[in-house]
């Protein structure tokens, strides 16, 4: 940041032999020198360890080129020294804002794998705490993104919902972030008496707190003057980079796993997918907080669906996979996150293969990025939603 | 959303998209399988690129949505490259999976990154994890997930972790460990035959909303009643209105009959006057 | 008609209003009483907004802010000042020492200046200027230099834009400023702030006994003085100078331990004395209500020639008026996120001049007509 | 500083001016992974530790007197770390927040990740966890601040991470302890 050689030329009178002059370049510009900022890996735009170098030409980028790895953890390696039931509690951190979700796709493929049959009482179950993870991991994004525009507040309301959701998973999972409730087979345990009951107060009373986001934020004039028409991502480019979720429903693409792939039992309800018009950091945020208030509806047509039975399987002695190579794609909160698992019939897998949404959703940002002024970045930085986590698993 | 489902009809299943890539690829195409209901194509690395290009810009395919490259550890033969693919519109999965040429020591690939923009950082990866190198990709250096300069290729099944090596697990089991006896430890489903609390719950579940609904009835029973309570105050007000105005009419059509009267002369003596 | 006007344009000599400080003795102690007033109201004052905003803040948002130093947390910025007296002073390797090191006193010192001539009740003022309105909003502006000097002076990328935008926006909302406290010059017909506080206390509506402060009748001017006041704080949605999530800390990102509080007094002595000019301009000074005299006082519209008691009240009206404004500073930051810096100079430019022009010219033209 | 890390201050002053720095933590939060989730969680209503003065809007490292490192810690990123603590102004102290933070946690066999903060630079309060409760990070932050107010600077200064605390297994979970 303070070295001498970038000091010379941000006082270009000091380096020997360079003179302040201007050169007038046609439209009255100025042609002036070129400077490089690099933001990160520990800079506040970036929420947590993500570094983006950008060329400027004043306060406009000319070039930017996100480096990754800084939370590079080598999951995958990991798994393989892991058996089944051990890689659960290891996936559920890559993306630590949707822990549930996570594990839920480890045990969908080995299931997939195995030809379980999983009870239903589990299956709704599962889609219950995925979308209460949904909201939790939304709710996250609507005070970040808020806070990254300089509104301080709407992180602290986003949290007092959280935390209140927080205990409610808890008391189920035993978690607060990372639950591992999931089993190859079903749950760990059955719902906790009294769960349903306050699930049903909570999600009738974050519906009723939802408006204050819609006007604290979506409906603020400074909001809007700070995101509308910034940083648009024509579907055609989204799709070319793998870009899912939100990001790509604000595009206008009308994909979403739970609609047009269902798994468990989203075939049963109702769920309803907000598509945005632009694609730009506007359309983005919208589709976000839509997402919570669709799934808080899913979360109520689950309390009334909820069966009786079982929550988990009589597992074999020890859990192998058979030989061959499975594919699941789940919708995660923030896209698509797809496990590829081939198996040798070992009892840890051969390579397990995490298609994380935020890794294809960032490769975007240098497309969006480039023309644009310095607070639009952190515009568009915290609204192609992504933790760092999943970039780098 | 219903339009987006309705164009599934049109979607190739498997063996005819097996055959269509095999009309414009030929010999390349080395085979197919599904497998857990995705359909995987296995092809000769020459035909790598054609196939991508294929199900890109074939309109019967239609692969438009680029999931994910990986590269895949094959034992002596070296390292297999997946590329998942997927059609927003036909909502079919395409694989296609090539054997690198190279073995392990040289692996070359071609890269797919004209066809599609998101293969840029997937190559990346497959370099840094396996070492495969892609054929005009635009820059695989400086490898993207690992410190630059880190030494061999982890996800290699020859890559040891130090750690392990150095120390034992430090859990309480190995993953699925033997017991004394050489069987397996088993855990113990006890939970699993359990019904659950499910009916105390469905009833407390049903009393939260019970007391959602009094609350809801109860208020509107109070709009309700407010509304009644306004009405009549209206109908009262506009009762004692009408009152007034009935009072204030007799008064005024007494007081016009006195005036009409009064003026009865000077009025007729005007419409003489008029006339 | 033609006779008043006549009269009020003659030159009249200005006879600056006594100072309470100015007692009978000694120049120098009549001096050291007023720098220790002003020093003493630079020190606490600010403190207590600091306090407020903490509080305020924690409540708007569903906390309690700090209480755990002192009693309700009252002496948390007091923590804040004796542990950046301890911290190490580190001067980047690249900075250009001289520079680096004179900033932040350059910054602060102008924001001490302001207070001489703020009146904060009857008799309470270190000195009457007659150009005292011209005076405190040029020093109030020398400021800048001390932020821009810090940006440049750090070597750090982040620091020099945040200098930079610092420059900007003042330039851009000077204008508006001195345009809005120009109108009420005219108004008043002085530079005075003692003057301005009088004319309040006298002005009255034409045709009637109804007494009013400038607020009402140049409530745009009034918006325009607070918004441009925002934006020369460079406090939120104006805060692009110091914006945490696109230049980390703006030209503070390289100041460490007493040099950094100096600039956040600063900050906070900035909004103190932008309120107290507030305060004077608009809102009537000391007075409480429109119309309504302070208890002892036969000056001017019941405010001037006051026992102690009247100043004292006077004072506490004064500053409850600055913490109501600040608190509205505070609820801004809470409520609002930053603006972009192009459409920051976009609201300068395109919004606030030509509608402080305006506003200029209207009240010129009542000043003749009606007034 | 200069003088204050050299000379041992009369006791009164010395009381004083611990209590300043107790009270005074403005925090820069090296959010890594999923521990930061909880930071975060802790800074807001209903944990809020800006009650204890922990007062987290120092958004660079030159205005911070507490490091709070709270996820893993990458060996590409140990650098980065080891930077920014020098950057920070003496005194600093340095929470490692999480399991992975204290020793790697579960990625203990990890080809990438740095066992441990402490590894890197020297820290006062270890909290375990994975990832620690907010609650965790308010007892360790109440810990801090009594080793603050009960510290000597030069001493400190002197041998610094002879006394590192780690919650649950070296103190007591109560104050009396301490």
């Amino acid at each position: 940041m303070s070295d001498l050689s970038t000091r010379e030329k941000i006082h270009p009178g000091t380096a020997p032999g360079e003179d302040i002059a201007l050169e007038i370049v046609g439209d009255g510009d100025f042609a002036t020198t070129d400077m490089t900022l690099s933001i990160g890996p520990a800079h506040p735009a970036t929420h947590g360890v993500f570094r983006i170098v950008l060329e400027l030409n004043g306060e406009r980028i000319t070039a930017a080129r996100p480096v990754i790895g800084y939370m590079h953890r080598g999951f995958e390696k990991l798994a393989e020294y892991r058996d089944f039931r051990q890689i659960k509690a290891l996936v559920n951190r890559h993306d630590w804002l949707s822990g549930f979700s996570n594990e839920l796709g480890v045990a969908l493929v080995v299931e997939k794998m195995l030809e379980m049959e999983v009870p239903d009482r589990a299956q709704w179950i599962r889609m219950l705490i995925a979308e209460w993870n949904r909201v939790l991991n939304h709710l996250m994004f609507v005070g970040s993104f808020a806070l990254e525009l300089g509104a301080i507040t709407p992180m602290f309301y986003a949290f007092r919902e959280r935390d209140e959701i927080q205990y409610l998973l808890e008391a189920a999972t035993g978690g607060r972030l990372h639950f591992t409730y999931n089993q190859v087979g079903g749950l760990k345990l059955d719902l906790p008496k009294g769960f349903l009951a306050e699930s049903v107060r909570l999600s009738k009373l974050t519906q009723e707190r939802l408006p204050d986001y819609f006007d604290l934020v979506l409906g603020n004039e400074i909001f809007q003057a700070r995101t509308v028409g910034v940083g648009p991502l024509p579907p055609e480019v989204a799709l070319s980079f793998g870009v899912t979720g939100p990001t790509l429903q604000a595009a206008g693409v009308p994909e979403d796993s739970r609609v047009t792939e269902p798994y468990l039992k989203y075939d049963e309800v109702d769920v309803p997918v907000h598509l945005g018009e632009n694609g730009d950091s506007f359309d983005r945020f919208a589709c976000l907080l839509y997402r919570i208030q669709y799934s808080l509806h899913i979360i109520d047509q689950i309390h009334d669906h909820l069966p009786a039975g079982p929550v988990n399987t009589k597992l074999p002695k020890m859990v192998k996979a058979p030989e061959g190579a499975a594919y699941q794609r789940i919708e995660n909160p923030l896209g698509q996150l797809g496990y590829w698992l081939e198996s040798d019939g070992g009892r840890t897998p051969w390579r397990l293969k995490m298609r994380t949404p935020s890794f294809s959703n960032v490769q975007s940002i240098p497309y969006l990025l480039e023309g644009m002024l310095v607070p639009d970045a952190i515009s568009v930085l915290g609204s192609v939603f992504f933790v760092v986590g999943d970039i780098d698993r | 959303m219903a339009g987006v489902l309705a164009r599934r009809d049109r979607a190739l299943n498997p063996e005819e998209t097996e055959a269509l890539l095999r009309e414009h690829l030929g010999e390349q195409v080395l085979g197919s399988v599904v497998e857990f209901g995705t359909f995987t194509c296995k092809l000769a690395p020459e035909g790598w690129v054609e196939a991508a290009r294929l199900a890109r810009d074939e309109p019967q395919l239609a692969y438009d949505l680029f999931d994910s490259l990986f590269g895949v550890d094959a034992r002596e033969e070296g390292f297999d490259v997946v590329a998942v693919l997927y059609s927003t519109s036909t909502g079919n999965r395409l694989v296609l999976r090539t054997r690198v040429p190279g073995g392990r020591d040289a692996p070359r690939l071609a890269s797919i990154t004209e066809i599609y923009r998101g293969a840029d950082w997937m190559e990346r990866e497959t370099y840094d994890m396996f070492g495969v190198v892609f054929d005009g990709h635009p820059g695989l250096e400086p490898r993207i997930l690992t410190v630059e300069n880190f030494e061999g290729w982890p996800l290699r099944k020859d890559f040891h972790l130090a750690s392990r090596a150095a120390k034992p697990w430090p859990g309480v089991k190995e993953p699925a460990e033997l017991d004394e006896d050489g069987n397996v430890i088993e855990r113990v489903p006890e939970i699993g035959d359990a019904p659950g609390p499910y009916e105390l719950d469905k009833a407390m579940a049903a009393q939260a909303k019970a007391v959602i609904e009094q609350e809801r009835v109860e208020r509107e029973e109070r709009e309700r009643k407010a509304a009644e309570r306004a009405a009549k105050a209206a109908e009262r007000q506009a009762r004692k209105e009408a009152k007034a105005r009935a009072a204030a009419e007799a008064a005024a059509a007494k007081a016009a009959a006195a005036e009409a009267d009064a003026d009865q002369q000077p009025a007729s003596s005007d419409e003489e006057d008029g006339a | 008609m033609n006779v008043e006007l006549t009269a009020s344009l003659s030159p009249a000599v200005f006879v600056p209003a006594p100072s309470a400080f100015d007692l009978d003795v000694a120049f120098g102690i009549t001096v050291a009483i007023k720098v220790a007033f002003i020093l003493a109201l630079f020190l606490v004052v600010p403190l207590v907004v600091g306090y407020m905003e903490h509080k305020a803040m924690g409540r708007l948002q569903h906390r309690r802010g700090p209480v755990a130093a002192g009693p309700f947390g009252t002496l948390q910025l007091v923590a804040d000042g004796i542990k950046f007296i301890q911290k190490e002073d580190v001067i980047p390797a690249a900075a250009d020492r001289k520079v680096f090191a004179l900033a932040p006193g350059l910054a602060l010192v102008p924001a001490i200046l302001v207070f001489l001539v703020l009146p904060f009740g009857p008799g309470v003022w270190a000195v009457d200027l007659e150009l005292g309105l011209f005076y405190a909003l040029a020093i109030s502006s020398v400021s800048v230099l001390g932020v821009m000097m810090g940006g440049w002076a750090s070597a750090n990328k982040f620091s020099l834009i945040g200098g930079l935008r610092a420059g900007a926006q003042l330039i851009a909302y000077e204008l508006p400023l001195i345009l809005a406290a120009i109108a009420v010059a005219v108004q008043a017909g002085t530079l005075s702030l003692v003057g301005i506080v009088e004319a309040q206390a006298t002005f009255t509506l034409p045709g009637t006994d109804l007494n009013l402060w400038f607020v009402f009748p140049q409530i745009l001017g009034f918006v325009i003085f607070f918004l441009a006041s925002l934006a020369e704080l460079s406090r939120p949605p104006f805060d692009m100078p110091i914006a945490d999530s696109e230049l980390v800390f703006g030209y503070m990102t390289e100041y460490t331990g007493i040099k950094f509080a100096m600039y956040l007094l600063t900050e906070y002595a900035g909004m103190v004395s932008m309120s107290a000019l507030m305060v004077v301009l608009y809102l009537g000074g000391w007075q409480l209500l429109p119309g309504v005299g302070l208890p002892g006082c036969e000056g001017a519209g019941g405010m001037f020639d006051c026992g102690w008691l009247g100043a004292i009240g006077g004072v506490v009206i004064t500053l409850a008026k600055i913490l109501i404004l600040t608190f509205i500073m505070v609820w801004a930051r809470v409520a609002y996120p930053r603006l972009r810096e192009d459409q920051l100079q976009r609201l300068s430019w395109l919004v606030l001049v030509p509608l402080s022009l305006i506003n200029l010219a209207v009240i010129a033209i009542a000043k003749v007509v009606v007034f | 500083m200069g003088v204050m890390d050299q000379v041992e201050l009369p006791k009164p002053v010395r009381y004083v001016f611990n209590w300043g720095r107790k009270f005074s933590l403005w925090c820069f939060n090296f959010g890594l992974a999923c521990c930061a989730i909880e930071f975060i969680a802790a800074s807001t209503s209903r944990h809020d530790f800006i009650r204890l003065g922990v007062i987290p809007f120092a958004h660079g490292p030159r205005q911070a007197d507490l490091l709070v490192v709270s996820g893993t810690l990458t060996d590409k990123m140990a650098p980065a770390v080891k930077r920014l603590y020098e950057e920070m102004p003496e005194p600093k102290y340095v929470i490692s927040f999480g399991s992975c933070a204290n020793c790697g946690g579960p990625y203990w066999d990890s080809y990438s990740v740095t066992k441990g903060v402490d590894q890197v630079i020297p820290v006062d309060v270890y909290v375990p966890g994975c990832p620690p409760r907010p609650e965790a990070l308010l007892d360790g932050i109440i810990t801090l601040q009594h080793m603050i107010q009960h510290e000597s600077l030069p001493d400190r200064i002197a041998g610094r991470r002879q006394d590192a605390v780690t919650l649950g297994a070296d103190a007591p979970l109560t104050l009396e302890g301490r």
